[in-house]
């Protein structure tokens, strides 16, 4: 089984601080992560190291594939509309998937094409930006808390992509708080904890 | 990395500005609220007039370049747009590189097409016209990158916008003198070779190095 | 391998705790010899050196100008090698060296704009003349007001000062094109006006008060950025272990 | 008007800036670790808890 992403004692460090304690990590294709821990623990510094947006301090990090991060801000331009904001994407990572409208419907925003992002609900732009993980199709999935804003039935959507997406070989890493993820996958799970205060020389 | 990235970037860029129709004109406003104030204030004496064109045509074009920092990179900072660009597939300093890109279509190269209606206003020597325009050719880009590096340095503060005045005015002496410089000589009759010169290789010099320094600036903000 | 020899030093003297020490021991000796230096300076340029045939008795002020426009320069390549050093080795005690030495220098670009424009009353008989080397330090006050500006808006101080080491490269490239342009530009609007060093060079007697007083700003500027750098690392510091066990063991000093 | 009385003002204000400057820059740093110092005895008193509360 390939590893699509390796994390060796990778840390962060914010003002010279330690954000959380190092963190070891595999993830194999065809497989999720479940990434657990309090508010404030450093769950979405550790996706956001993942995707490569930070830099660890220290560690060693491994990617094995192109990456779609999906943070607290869904990347969307509320002055273009839903459909201009996917067709963007498709064409920024330059892999064709599902094409815009096909997504739309597929993430329950059939119709709202032509509004523009910013008219959107929370739980509507949540799902807008799911839609952006299907219209360019990536093997690594970062999803810092998918389930936030989204209703019963959006709950049950990121559910099925994932189960979609593990199924394909794709690999995905998660955050939450709040609902356990139903994962048809096999699944790990990871508990991130707070750096103890460390003693500099 | 797919290079389908970068004019994807470009259209969605010059999209959003036209989408900002009012905001995107100010540039233009700029420039001919400077062509007919200075007059009003100086005096519409033909000689004096001629003699400040070069200036007051490159102030302008230094004003709306400024405009329009505040919102180079802020926008995409805040809504998550921005650190999509290091997800690792891309170049970054080709995406600076293209945002600039659409920053000096938007500021510069409006004021390069109104230039001649301003130097006719201005009475600027005729044989002058074709060295100005030259000279904003060569010169808005530099403006565009100097500015660029100032945005992506304020990026993670709050108060900005004072701030990137202040980091602009220094770095953007050298433009001017030689841009101006150029103008002026051509004006008086001498050849402005050397000046375009030394702007062209302002020029060369800023776009090797600022990119990287914009990737740099912009990479350690988002952090 | 010399490289290497640099960095370990650095580390070594990079550790909070033994810079802290390495400063509170060093920075008294630097004011002492920085006194010493201006007093013996002061006297040479004041009482000893014979007045001028040219300029009279006003080219006394080049003693305090000359030197602040020199260590104005100088301390901004101080401190670009000690930016590079931070952004290179990512060494945090040259980041806040590199950020202490941009007040200092402002402080040394404004005597020198003072005196400048103080010493071209009399000669140019106006208070502010467009000369290339007065316009050059205006710009790179600027800078440097820049730096210090940029530094202060962060919060996380440790982020604000690699963007302003950044600043600070870029700048080390633009000043000696800045100076050259402007130096262009007034060569083009206007003859040579009087320089503060005329054409001819300075009698060897007008020598050593110059000497002196550039001694005693190094060391002046050694011993300020010494200062400043402690107390920045304490202000940042303050929570660390190293500065409550400190506070607890000798009390507050 | 005697020469080095009319230069006598522009030699002296200029070192006088000088001295104004330099005396600046030294007293800044002391004023400065003064305050945090005080702040920081403050606090560790806080800590330890024989802080005196000076409005007490």
């Amino acid at each position: 089984m390939s590893l699509l992403l390796e994390a060796n004692g990778v840390t962060f460090r914010r003002q010279g601080d330690l954000v959380f304690a190092p963190v070891d990590l595999q993830l194999a294709a065809a497989s999720a992560l479940v990434i657990l821990g309090p508010n404030g623990c450093g769950k979405t510094t550790l996706l956001r190291l993942l995707a490569g947006i930070l830099r660890p301090a220290e560690g060693q990090l491994l990617r094995n594939g192109s990456t779609a991060f999906l943070g607290h801000a869904s990347a969307l331009k509320g002055d273009l509309n839903c459909r201009e904001n996917l067709d963007f994407l498709r064409h920024f990572h330059g892999r064709a998937g599902l094409s815009s409208s096909q997504a739309l419907v597929r993430t329950g925003l059939a119709g709202l094409g032509l509004r523009p992002a910013r008219t959107l609900s929370a739980g509507q732009k949540r799902r807008l930006g799911l839609a952006g993980l299907l219209v360019a199709p990536r093997p690594i999935w970062l999803l810092d808390e998918p389930y936030a804003s989204l209703d019963d039935a959006g709950g049950e959507l990121v559910d099925s992509l994932l189960a979609e997406h593990t199924a394909t070989g794709g690999g995905v890493v998660l955050s939450t708080h709040q609902r356990k993820p139903r994962l048809r996958a096999a699944h790990g799970e990871l508990v991130v904890r707070k750096a103890a205060p460390e003693e500099t020389a | 990395m797919s290079l389908a990235a970068l004019p994807a970037l470009l259209a969605r860029d010059l999209r959003l500005a036209v989408r900002h129709g009012g905001e995107s004109l100010m540039p233009l406003f700029f420039l001919f609220a400077v062509l007919i104030l200075v007059p009003l204030g100086v005096g519409p004496g033909p000689n004096l007039l001629a003699s400040i064109a070069p200036g007051m045509v490159w102030v302008a074009a230094l004003l709306a370049s400024l405009l329009a920092l505040e919102n180079l990179f802020r926008p995409d900072f805040e809504d998550g747009t921005l650190e999509q660009w290091w997800l690792g597939h891309l170049p970054v300093t080709g995406l600076v590189l293209i945002r600039l890109l659409s920053h000096w279509l938007i500021t510069g190269l409006p004021v390069i097409i109104f230039a001649p209606l301003a130097a006719q206003m201005l009475y600027l020597p005729d044989q002058a016209l074709g060295v100005l325009l030259l000279s904003l050719l060569i010169g808005t880009p530099i403006l565009s990158l100097v500015g660029g590096l100032a945005a992506a340095l304020t990026l993670g503060t709050n108060r900005g916008s004072v701030l990137l005045s202040i980091l602009v005015f220094p770095l953007v002496v050298p433009v001017l003198i030689f841009a101006t410089g150029a103008v002026s000589a051509a004006a008086d009759g001498f050849s402005p070779r050397a000046h375009l010169g030394l702007l062209a290789a302002l020029l060369v010099l800023a776009l090797t190095l600022v990119p990287l320094a914009i990737s740099a600036a912009l990479r350690l903000n988002i952090e | 391998m010399i490289w290497k020899t640099i960095k370990v030093g650095f580390h070594r003297l990079g550790s909070p705790a033994s810079f802290y020490r390495f400063s509170t021991l060093v920075s008294p000796w630097l004011w002492a010899g920085f006194a010493l230096c201006t007093a013996i300076g002061i006297y040479y340029a004041l009482y000893v050196v014979p007045p001028d045939y040219q300029q009279s008795d006003s080219f006394r002020i080049l003693y305090v100008h000359v030197p602040s426009a020199w260590q104005a320069m100088a301390g901004y390549v101080v401190m670009s090698i000690l930016a590079a050093i931070a952004l290179i080795w990512r060494i945090r005690m040259t980041e806040i060296m590199a950020m202490m030495c941009a007040p200092i220098g402002a402080a040394f670009t404004a005597i020198c704009l003072a005196t400048g424009s103080i010493w071209g009353r009399p000669m140019w008989g106006t208070w502010w003349e467009w000369d290339a080397r007065l316009t050059s330090m205006l710009v790179l006050l600027f800078i440097y007001l820049g730096i210090m500006g940029l530094y202060a808006a962060f919060d996380d101080r440790r982020k604000g000062a690699r963007v302003a080491c950044i600043l600070i490269l870029v700048g080390l490239v633009n000043i000696p094109i800045i100076h050259f342009s402007v130096e262009w530009w007034t060569t083009l609007h206007q003859g040579k006006t009087i320089r503060i060093f005329g054409e001819s060079s300075m009698h060897y007697s007008m020598m050593p008060p110059l000497i002196w007083m550039t001694i005693a700003v190094k060391l002046m500027f050694g011993a300020a950025l010494l200062d400043r750098s402690r107390n920045e690392l304490l202000t940042q510091d303050r929570r660390k272990g190293w500065v409550q066990k400190k506070l607890k063991s000798q009390g507050v000093s | 008007m005697i020469p080095e009385f009319e230069y006598a003002i522009y030699v002296w204000s200029s070192y006088g800036i000088f001295a104004v400057v330099i005396a600046w820059q030294i007293v800044q740093p002391v004023l400065y670790r003064r305050r945090l110092m005080a702040e920081l005895r403050e606090e560790l008193a806080l800590q330890s808890g024989d802080y005196n509360d000076p409005n007490s």
